[in-house]
């Protein structure tokens, strides 16, 4: 197994080098060759590590491979954690990562960077395996970061541009913000359990509930809750939960493939695979889960909002994830774990699939993103047409398609949660359906359907995608659809995750569902009853009515509420608020230390001013030194007064 | 008392003498003050028994020191009006510090009872007694090493003043022993061939 | 590799009774001797054997590492000879794990700043190739010295050849800056002096082994406490005496910037764990609010000065500076640790030391690259300005990966060796006091901001003028040190466990010290 | 009744009247070096004084090794003196300070 | 009165040098002008012979002689062979400077000789007699040659200002001597101290006397308040003059401090040694201080000097054997550095050109990096930076005085050392940092640059082997 899952994880990266530092000499083929073979072993193997633990009741994997170092007692090392979440998790990885790379091949046919990029997003794919295969905090941290790192990267692939440059920061800085949490959750579990070890802190992790720790004056804290919130708040800026999500629809300036595979299926998802697997300490602190709860709906909510009033199609598809994001966050804070991973799952196609199939309208357009400027592109382009139709009713959970499933349940499962901050939850994302339901099918209307806006030249080359392209299309739109239906049960209500997501009893909302629960097809019926349903069929219709049947009716209710779309259109400001007030109080903070600290007071007054001050002092006991003989016998016969003065006293 | 009066007499006169030294405006009545200064001191050193210092000051001050004084008093061809304004500006300072001096020195020998050890006043020296002999006898014979040292001060001052002073004018006819002393023959003998008058 | 070869060939005693540790701190000396007799002459020798000296000190230096004994906490390769009598002052030479990793940086850079220097330097080269090898013996000496009297003699001397390259070889205001460097150290080493003597004076010896045994009242130690701080805080530097660093980096010529930035900070952070916490445990106990507090100044304040830096070096200099200060945190969090967790936790101290020992070898290679970097810059196109670049990376792709690369170390990222020392101080810190760890952390975003924003607008974006158009990728000489580094900080990022280990005796024996109260 | 304190505060006087004299004196060079003379005078005093009245001819002795050096202070001194006066023109102490600071 | 005539073998040294003179004043007057580097010669032939003598006789201990107002003992003969070493050098460093200005005559050695007559005198003065006629035959000499150079208006002016200061110094001094004497009834030092031992009564006029002998000595030492000549006097005179005022006589002066203070009035030493610490920080602090105002080469030293001075009296005012040592050494090693720095002045000049204002050592290492070098470590090590010398002598006193408990005056006195660095440092900047605002090659005797290459880099071996110096100045003072 140890050479297995050390093959998983180290041929992406081998690719990656390959293909990295090789490129020239490997050339364009030599380089997705090496890639797209690395990362289908990669595949391969997790599928079969995925069947092993499936069926062949392999158990739970958890081995050290490597010792980092040994400080204080303190065994800081890589290893491999693998039981059935980590297996689904990686086998989600690597064929959406797989797909990606083939489909990258067709987008990125004419870039210069082309090898540079497969190095990319292979060292992605190790990054991320590292990550969810970690027995350890430290290891956690480092793919955590590294998946950081390379999503840096690929924001900022065409360097050139201002905005993409821009965007990159964002979000690495951003994604440090949550970071300062992470680390400070890790240090809070190191501090009682002694390890890093998943295992030893999980164990700990009920002997510590009553754990408390001073912060503010003499107030005790809840250790436990400190440690989840910090975790959490990495989760948020990795996940891009508000107020941290600013940084991922920015981050659409980085090339399709890798907003597919890291901004929508995989990197933004690792938080929410974090907090699962730490399930056993949240569940601990119910005040951390009410605010994983409370963060999430609201990420589900009004990031959705956000989403009505985008023209550009990445930044729906944005838009959107960050919503579904809030939603699996929701399920997270429900302590319906299994929910939010089964919807992960379900997300990580579909969304994947939208966003490949954005990217192969784009390049159809020559790299048009303004859906002004697109329409009636259905019989131009049938099979992105198709499989983004199946995208799309997937992600407004159209019954019997993967979303449906997951997203029903999870609703459901708030539904049911009883914890503080549930009832808002429930209310969020009940109303998140419709708004879902709105801007996907205002997205599909306009770019599919309705008058040709298109521009002449580009209407010329308008042709169908090549077959790397549609390849994936296709292959992703198959679980889009249909992944759904096997997988419900098991996820969800069966043991299929065994010990690796701990519930208490109490908070066990999925347990509950699964009293009811009856195989996928009663699940479908009684989705039938349920309002979700309905309310994503009515945003349909309004998205129908307002941008294919009556267009002006959209511009009126625009007029109508300018505020409110104002409001939208500047994201609500937050992004005014970060860069006019975060960032310019930081460069003022900054300047002031710098002007005021250093250079006035502690080089101007200290230093500079000491220095001048001598300076000053010398300049006048030199003229004591007159010249004058007189002047100087003056001052020895008053030296010598002083002096005999003083003894003989 | 007697002495008490003739040190009165002497030592008012030389306090006013040296005021006189400081206070006069023309470099040359200093030089007389100090004279009259020096003379009230050895007046002043015979009432202390110390005949021979009181012959020599006379001697050594009066007769050479005061006159190389007055000598480049005189040699200078000072201005005298322009060095006699504004001396008196200072004396203010000048008399404070000196009434700080005294009133240090006073404190000390009078007001405190000196710390010295009380010494009686010496008999007064048996007749045969002769301080030019006494000086003589410890001159050569004790100090021989300071009388050797006081020797090579005066050399120095010599040598100092010479080189100090003395400066060779251009077209001043002087011989140059140096140059005497190192010279050879074909510097001055000028050997010259001429041709045999041919007439 | 092949002074590993070198050591099999040698037999250990030998080596050891040869004084592996005179040879190299007197090696680079009488090389740069004889390079300064030899002058500046046309053929150019002076660069190769000042080459040639460098690497032969690092593969001699490298025995150190190979024999040396990793289980012992003891000094190792002693040397000891009465020097001055006088003072009872010895030549006593001795490292332990503490000191042997800072020995191994120097010779390792030592070779990369005279290739970094190899044809940039116009100006007397004989003169900067030799002032670097003079240095680099006298640093060596600081770190092997087990006398106080001589420690402080290679302590103070480093301050000649520094003030020279500053002054000869730096920028505009070089003289500012030289000056405020050397009156800025000065003052803080004198009143060092000061304390070192009035220990002598007690203990009867010099040697700093036997300070540390030494019983010592608690004015006493606060007030030597007090000197050695003064001194150390203004090597490393720490707020509010940091200024210094700045203004020397800026004016200071490349090579002067690596090994200022790489080596001698860390004198500072050396004189706090061989002398202020061993020998002052108890009021280095008292005080410790104020190190954390300037430590901690040091993370935040600096870290929102660097933010606003227009200048490249400068910028890199108050990162130095903050990271400087995970350096002291980790030292001085000992007594809080105990405070906080109410027991002995060895663990954790021995973590914040570890951290901030890690923390220093780090820094040094990876402000050492970032220097060399903006030297890299600099030699092309004259100016250190941010505002002057913009789109390197189109007219120098490989150099710019590089600049990347160290920037993402300099973030501390995980895999590189920025990333192990402040992991390392920020858990410990935690088991302080959650706020230190708190503020602490705040690293992770502004050293990211500072860092990245200034590759943003150095390496990044469209060509911004004509000058970076005509910039030309790096030359294979550059290359070579740069990737020499880059793989070094890969190395201990990825591997860090051999000098962890190495350094853990000495840790340990360095703890059992400083627990120890001397009242 | 005449007694050593007699002598010794004449001395005071003259050593204060000396350095009195020279800094209220700023005109005239020469008058520096007379009031030195009186400075040594004054000490001679004191030598004679103890001398006389220690009973020790030592004082005496150095009495004359100080008459003995004020003279060759004084030939020196005014050697200086034409020096300066032949550089300068001028004796006047207020002229001289060229050098200062 | 059975007199027995004195034995002159311990005073052999003084003997020989006072031959010497004679035959260089005899000899001299008959060498031109254009030889008169033979009067060279013969003055370094007399110095070499006197120190030969110095080292070797009464290599026995302690020796007294001339019915004790003579003494050869350990100290006496370091700080003669120092003074004759010094000013030897000091002759070389001069010869070229004096040939160039045309003033190259043999009354310069000639009253070079007589001061070191009178320094030798000092050295081994053990009554107030001797002391004072030893320090008038040094000071005479040294007015003398202040105004040597007599077309010199500065040089006239600054003898005038040496001459009235040191005479009114000298006063005072005899009258402070005058009054230890009319207490002790006795001139020799160590009757003096054996009177003083036992008196309690006497104290008040006691402390007069201290306080008027410390004037005497403070003035010779340069220490402030009485530093003013320092300035003016290194300044207008010729440089080589310059040179030799400001090293060997510190020996002199040394030793009339360790003779007069420490030997004479040790049984009163707590009463001034307050004094001496008192006017030490202020020479620290003054010295230091000013110093930096000044541009003029010549003025800096002075001032660097008045601040050595201070630390010599912190040394000696610690009141331990061990502070006396330092203090020695410091002296030594200032002399040694002094005349090197002042050599690399006279290196610099040459005919109608000073070298004396700081600029003119702008870009000394483009013209000659040796002698920048040397520069630059005569400059080290006066800041007081190991391993050179300068250092040691800075550890050897902080050390006396943490010994004496004295931690803030060592405190006080490393910080002006810090100020003090300033004003050196200036001199490297200089040197090394700025161009060279000429490119005339240094011009300089063999002998000249040899010597002054052993002096700069004396400062840094006698740093490296501190040991036998150190030894030695132990052995002097115990």
């Amino acid at each position: 197994m140890d050479n297995i899952l050390l093959t998983i994880v180290l041929s992406p990266l081998l690719a990656a080098i390959i293909a990295g530092l090789a490129g020239k000499q490997i050339g364009r083929k030599g380089a997705h060759t090496v890639t797209i073979l690395g990362v289908a072993i990669s595949c391969a193997l997790s599928l079969y590590v995925l069947k092993a633990q499936l069926i062949d009741g392999m158990p739970v994997y958890n081995e050290t491979v490597y010792q980092w170092m040994s400080v204080g007692g303190i065994n800081m090392e890589v290893g491999f954690l693998v039981d059935r979440l980590t297996a689904l998790m990686m086998s989600v990885v690597t064929f959406v990562s797989l797909m990606v790379h083939i489909y990258t091949i067709g987008y990125m046919h004419d870039d210069p960077g082309y090898q540079r990029f497969f190095s990319y997003i292979s060292l992605f794919t190790f990054s991320m395996l590292m990550l969810v295969m970690s027995n350890n905090f430290l290891q956690l941290f480092f793919g955590w970061e590294a998946v950081g790192v390379v999503s840096y990267l690929l924001i900022g692939f065409w360097y050139t541009r201002p905005t993409a440059i821009f965007a990159n920061l964002k979000a690495f800085l951003v994604n440090r913000v949550g970071d300062f949490g992470f680390i400070l959750g890790i240090a809070a579990i190191v501090l009682y359990t002694g390890s890093l070890d998943y295992f030893d802190a999980f164990v700990a992790g009920a002997d510590i509930a009553g754990a408390t720790i001073n912060i503010v004056g003499d107030s005790q804290w809840s250790l436990l809750t400190v440690a989840c919130i910090g975790l959490f708040v990495g989760a948020m800026g990795k996940s891009a939960q508000v107020p941290l999500h600013v940084w991922l629809p920015d981050s659409m300036e980085g090339p399709t493939p890798i907003s597919a595979l890291i901004h929508a299926a995989t990197m933004v998802t690792a938080g929410v695979f974090m907090v699962a697997r730490m399930s056993p300490l949240f569940e601990f602190s119910e005040t951390a889960l009410t605010f994983v709860l409370v963060i999430g709906a609201t990420t589900a909510l009004f990031t959705g909002f956000l989403g009505l009033v985008q023209n550009d199609i990445k930044r729906v598809v944005a838009y959107s994830t960050l919503s579904q994001l809030g939603y699996m966050t929701v399920a997270l804070g429900a302590s319906a774990y299994a929910a939010g991973i089964f919807h992960l799952m379900t997300h990580a196609f579909f969304k994947a699939l939208l966003f490949l199939a954005a990217g192969s309208v784009i390049i159809a357009l020559h790299h048009e993103q303004d859906m002004r400027k697109m329409g009636g592109l259905k019989k131009y382009m049938p099979i992105t047409y198709w499989t983004s139709l199946a995208g799309s009713l997937a992600l407004i959970g159209f019954p019997g398609t993967a979303g449906f499933f997951s997203k029903d349940a999870l609703i459901e499962a708030v539904g049911h949660s009883g914890i503080a901050g549930s009832g808002y939850a429930y209310y969020c994302v009940l109303a998140g359906v419709l708004i879902t339901a709105l801007y996907s099918f205002r997205m599909f209307f306009l770019v599919f359907h309705g008058k040709e806006r298109i521009d002449e030249d580009a209407r010329h080359h308008l042709h169908e995608s090549p077959w790397v392209v549609t390849l994936p299309l296709v292959m992703l739109a198959i679980p889009s659809l249909i992944i759904g239906w096997p997988t419900i049960g098991p996820l969800l209500f069966g043991d299929f995750f065994g010990d690796a997501i701990y519930v208490l009893p109490v908070h066990d909302v999925l347990g509950q569902l699964g009293a009811d629960y009856h195989g996928p097809v009663a699940f479908l019926q009684h989705g039938l009853q349920s309002p979700v349903l309905y309310l994503a069929l009515a945003g349909v219709v309004i998205a129908w009515y307002l941008y294919l049947r009556n267009p002006l009716a959209a511009q009126a209710i625009k007029d109508r509420f300018a505020v409110i779309h104002r409001l939208l259109d500047n994201k609500y400001y937050l992004d005014n608020f970060n860069e006019q007030v975060i960032a310019r109080a930081s460069r003022l903070i900054g300047m002031g230390l710098w002007r005021g600290g250093d250079g006035a007071l502690i080089d101007g007054v200290l230093v500079d001013g000491t220095a001048n001050l001598i300076g000053r002092i010398a300049g006048i006991v030199r003229r004591v030194q007159t010249g004058y003989l007189y002047h100087y016998a003056f001052a020895m016969v008053i030296g010598l007064c002083v002096l005999v003065g003083w003894l003989i006293w | 008392m007697y002495e008490l009066i003739f040190f009165g007499m002497y030592a008012f006169v030389l306090v006013a003498a040296a005021i006189g030294v400081i206070a006069s405006r023309n470099p040359v009545h200093s030089a007389m003050f100090l004279v009259l200064a020096f003379v009230a001191s050895s007046a002043l050193w015979l009432l202390m028994e110390a005949e021979f210092l009181a012959m020599t000051l006379v001697l050594v001050y009066v007769g050479a020191v005061m006159v190389l004084f007055l000598f480049v008093v005189m040699m200078l061809d000072i201005d005298v009006k322009s060095l006699r304004t504004g001396i008196m500006r200072y004396a203010p300072i000048g008399i404070i510090v000196a009434i700080l001096s005294v009133a240090q020195v006073w404190s000390v020998v009078w007001l405190r009872n000196s710390g010295l050890p009380v010494m009686a006043r010496p008999a007064a020296a048996p007749a045969d007694y002769s301080n030019t002999k006494e000086l003589g006898a410890v001159l050569y014979t004790e100090h021989v090493y300071a009388f050797e040292l006081a020797a090579f001060i005066l050399l120095l001052a010599i040598i100092a003043a010479i080189t100090l002073t003395m400066r060779r004018r251009a077209g001043l006819k002087v011989q140059n022993v140096a140059e005497q002393v190192a010279v050879k023959r074909e510097d001055r003998v000028r050997i010259v061939k001429m041709e045999a008058e041919s007439d | 590799m092949c002074a590993g070869g070198l050591a099999d060939l040698v037999a250990r005693e030998a080596f050891t009774d040869m004084g592996l540790l005179s040879t190299i701190i007197w090696l680079p000396i009488a090389g740069g001797v004889v390079i300064l007799a030899l002058g500046d002459q046309r053929a150019r020798p002076d660069r190769w054997l000042a080459l040639v000296v460098s690497v032969i000190t690092f593969a001699l230096s490298l025995a150190l590492w190979t024999d040396f004994d990793f289980t012992s906490a003891r000094m190792q390769f002693v040397e000891r000879l009465p020097w001055i009598n006088a003072f009872k002052v010895y030549y006593y030479l001795g490292v332990d794990g503490i000191s042997t990793p800072l020995i191994l940086l120097t010779t390792f850079l030592t070779p990369m700043i005279v290739i970094a220097g190899w044809e940039v330097i116009k100006e007397r080269p004989a003169q900067y190739f030799a002032a670097f090898l003079i240095l680099e013996g006298l640093m060596i000496g600081t770190f092997a010295a087990l006398d106080a009297m001589l420690f402080y003699v290679f302590w103070e001397a480093m301050l000649i050849p520094m003030f020279i390259i500053i002054g000869v070889w730096g920028g505009e205001r070089r003289v500012y800056a030289t000056l405020k460097f050397f009156l800025y150290t000065f003052l803080g080493s004198v009143l060092m002096l000061v304390a070192l003597v009035y220990l002598h004076l007690q203990s009867g010896s010099y040697a700093i082994l036997d300070f540390h045994n030494l019983p010592l009242t608690g004015t006493e130690q606060t007030l030597i406490f007090l000197a050695f701080l003064v001194a150390f805080a203004v090597k490393v530097p720490m707020w509010p005496v940091h200024t210094w660093l700045p203004d020397a980096h800026v004016e200071a010529p490349t090579g002067g910037s690596v090994i200022l930035a790489a080596v001698l900070l860390k004198m500072g952070g050396y004189g706090f764990v061989r002398f202020s916490l061993p020998i002052t445990p108890d009021a280095s106990s008292a005080l410790d609010w104020l190190l954390i507090g300037l430590s901690l100044i040091a993370v935040v304040y600096i870290g929102f000065v660097a933010l606003v830096q227009q200048d490249m070096k400068k910028l890199i200099a108050y990162s130095s500076i903050a990271h400087m200060g995970f350096v002291t945190l980790g030292f001085f969090i000992v007594w809080a640790i105990l405070a906080n967790t109410g027991m002995e936790d060895l663990g954790a101290i021995s973590m914040g030391i570890t951290g901030g020992m890690v923390q220093m070898i780090s820094h040094g290679l990876i402000s050492g690259a970032l220097f060399l970097c903006v030297g890299v810059l600099y030699d092309r196109m004259h100016s250190r300005q941010i505002a002057d670049y913009g789109g390197v990376i189109n007219t120098m792709p490989k150099f710019s990966a590089l600049l990347v690369f160290f920037a993402l170390a300099n973030a501390g990222l995980p895999g590189t060796s920025g990333f192990v020392g402040e992991f390392l101080v920020i858990l410990a810190s935690f088991q302080a006091s959650f706020w230190y760890a708190f503020l602490a952390a705040t690293t992770l975003i502004l050293g990211a901001a500072y860092t990245l924003w200034m590759v943003k607008r150095v390496v990044f974006g469209d060509i911004a003028n004509d000058n970076v158009k005509a910039l030309h990728d790096m030359n294979r000489r550059e290359g070579l040190i740069l990737i020499v580094l880059a793989i070094s900080v890969l190395a201990l990022g990825l591997y860090p466990a051999p000098l962890v280990e190495m350094m853990e005796p000495s840790i340990n024996n360095l703890i059992a010290h400083i627990l120890q109260s001397k009242l | 009744m005449l007694t050593l304190t007699h002598f010794l505060m004449l001395s005071g006087v003259l050593f204060a009247i000396s350095i009195a004299g020279i800094f209220i004196n700023r005109k005239n060079m020469i008058l520096l070096l007379m009031c030195i003379e009186l400075l040594l005078l004054s000490v001679n005093f004191n030598f004679i004084a103890f001398s006389r009245y220690l009973g020790d001819i030592n004082g005496q002795v150095f009495v004359f090794f100080i008459l003995t050096v004020a003279a060759a202070e004084a030939a020196i001194g005014l050697a200086i003196l034409v020096v300066l006066f032949r550089t300068r023109s001028s004796i006047n102490v207020q002229d001289i300070n060229s050098m200062k600071g | 009165m059975g007199f027995v005539p004195p034995e002159f073998g311990p005073a052999m040294a003084e003997v020989i040098l006072a031959t010497g003179i004679c035959l260089v004043l005899v000899v001299d007057l008959f060498i031109s002008d254009r030889r008169r580097g033979f009067t060279l010669v013969l003055a370094l032939a007399t110095l070499t012979a006197t120190a030969w003598f110095a080292g070797a006789a009464g290599s026995e201990g302690e020796v007294l002689t001339f019915s004790g107002s003579f003494i050869a003992d350990p100290l006496a003969r370091v700080l003669k062979m120092f003074t004759l070493l010094i000013v030897a050098v000091v002759f070389v460093y001069s010869h070229v400077y004096l040939k160039d200005r045309e003033i190259l005559k043999g009354e310069y050695y000639l009253l070079g000789l007589f001061a070191t007559l009178g320094m030798l005198v000092m050295i081994s003065a053990y009554s107030l007699l001797t002391m004072y006629l030893g320090l008038e035959l040094m000071s005479l000499a040294l007015y003398a040659m202040v105004a040597f150079d007599r077309d010199s208006p500065v040089a006239a002016e600054s003898a005038m200002k040496y001459f009235v200061l040191g005479a009114i110094a000298s006063g005072v001094l005899l009258y402070g001597m005058s009054i230890l004497y009319g207490v002790t009834g006795t001139l020799r030092l160590d009757d003096i101290a054996a009177v003083l031992a036992v008196g309690e009564s006497q104290r008040p006029v006691v402390m007069l006397a201290a306080a008027f002998v410390i004037v005497g000595v403070a003035f010779k030492f340069g220490a402030v308040p009485f530093h003013n000549w320092v300035p003016d006097v290194y300044h207008g005179a010729p440089t080589s003059v310059t040179l030799f005022i400001g090293t060997a006589p510190k020996l002199a002066a040394f030793a009339m401090l360790a003779r007069l203070l420490s030997t004479a009035m040790g049984p009163e030493a707590l009463a001034w040694q307050p004094m001496l610490v008192v006017m030490a920080v202020l020479s620290l602090g003054i010295g230091n201080v000013v110093a930096i105002a000044q541009t003029n080469i010549k003025r800096m030293l002075a001032y660097s000097t008045i601040g050595h001075v201070g630390f010599i009296f912190l040394g000696f005012a610690s009141g331990l054997p061990e502070g006396r040592q330092a203090a020695l050494f410091y002296t030594i090693i200032y002399s040694i550095m002094a005349a090197g720095a002042f050599g690399i002045v006279i290196l610099m000049s040459r005919r109608g050109f000073e070298a004396d204002e700081l600029d003119d050592l702008k870009g000394l290492n483009s013209r000659s990096p040796w002698y920048a070098a040397m520069m630059l470590m005569l400059m080290v090590s006066m800041i007081g930076i190991p391993p050179f010398v300068g250092f040691f002598a800075k550890l050897y006193v902080i050390s006396a005085l943490l010994n004496a408990d004295q931690v803030w005056l060592a405190v006080v006195a490393v910080l002006f050392s810090v100020i003090g660095a300033f004003y050196y440092l200036r001199v490297i900047k200089l040197m090394y940092f700025d161009a060279p605002e000429e490119s005339m090659p240094l011009n300089a005797s063999f002998d000249m640059r040899i010597l002054l290459s052993l002096n700069g880099l004396a400062v840094l071996l006698l740093g490296l082997f501190a040991n036998p110096l150190l030894e030695l100045c132990a052995a002097a003072i115990n």
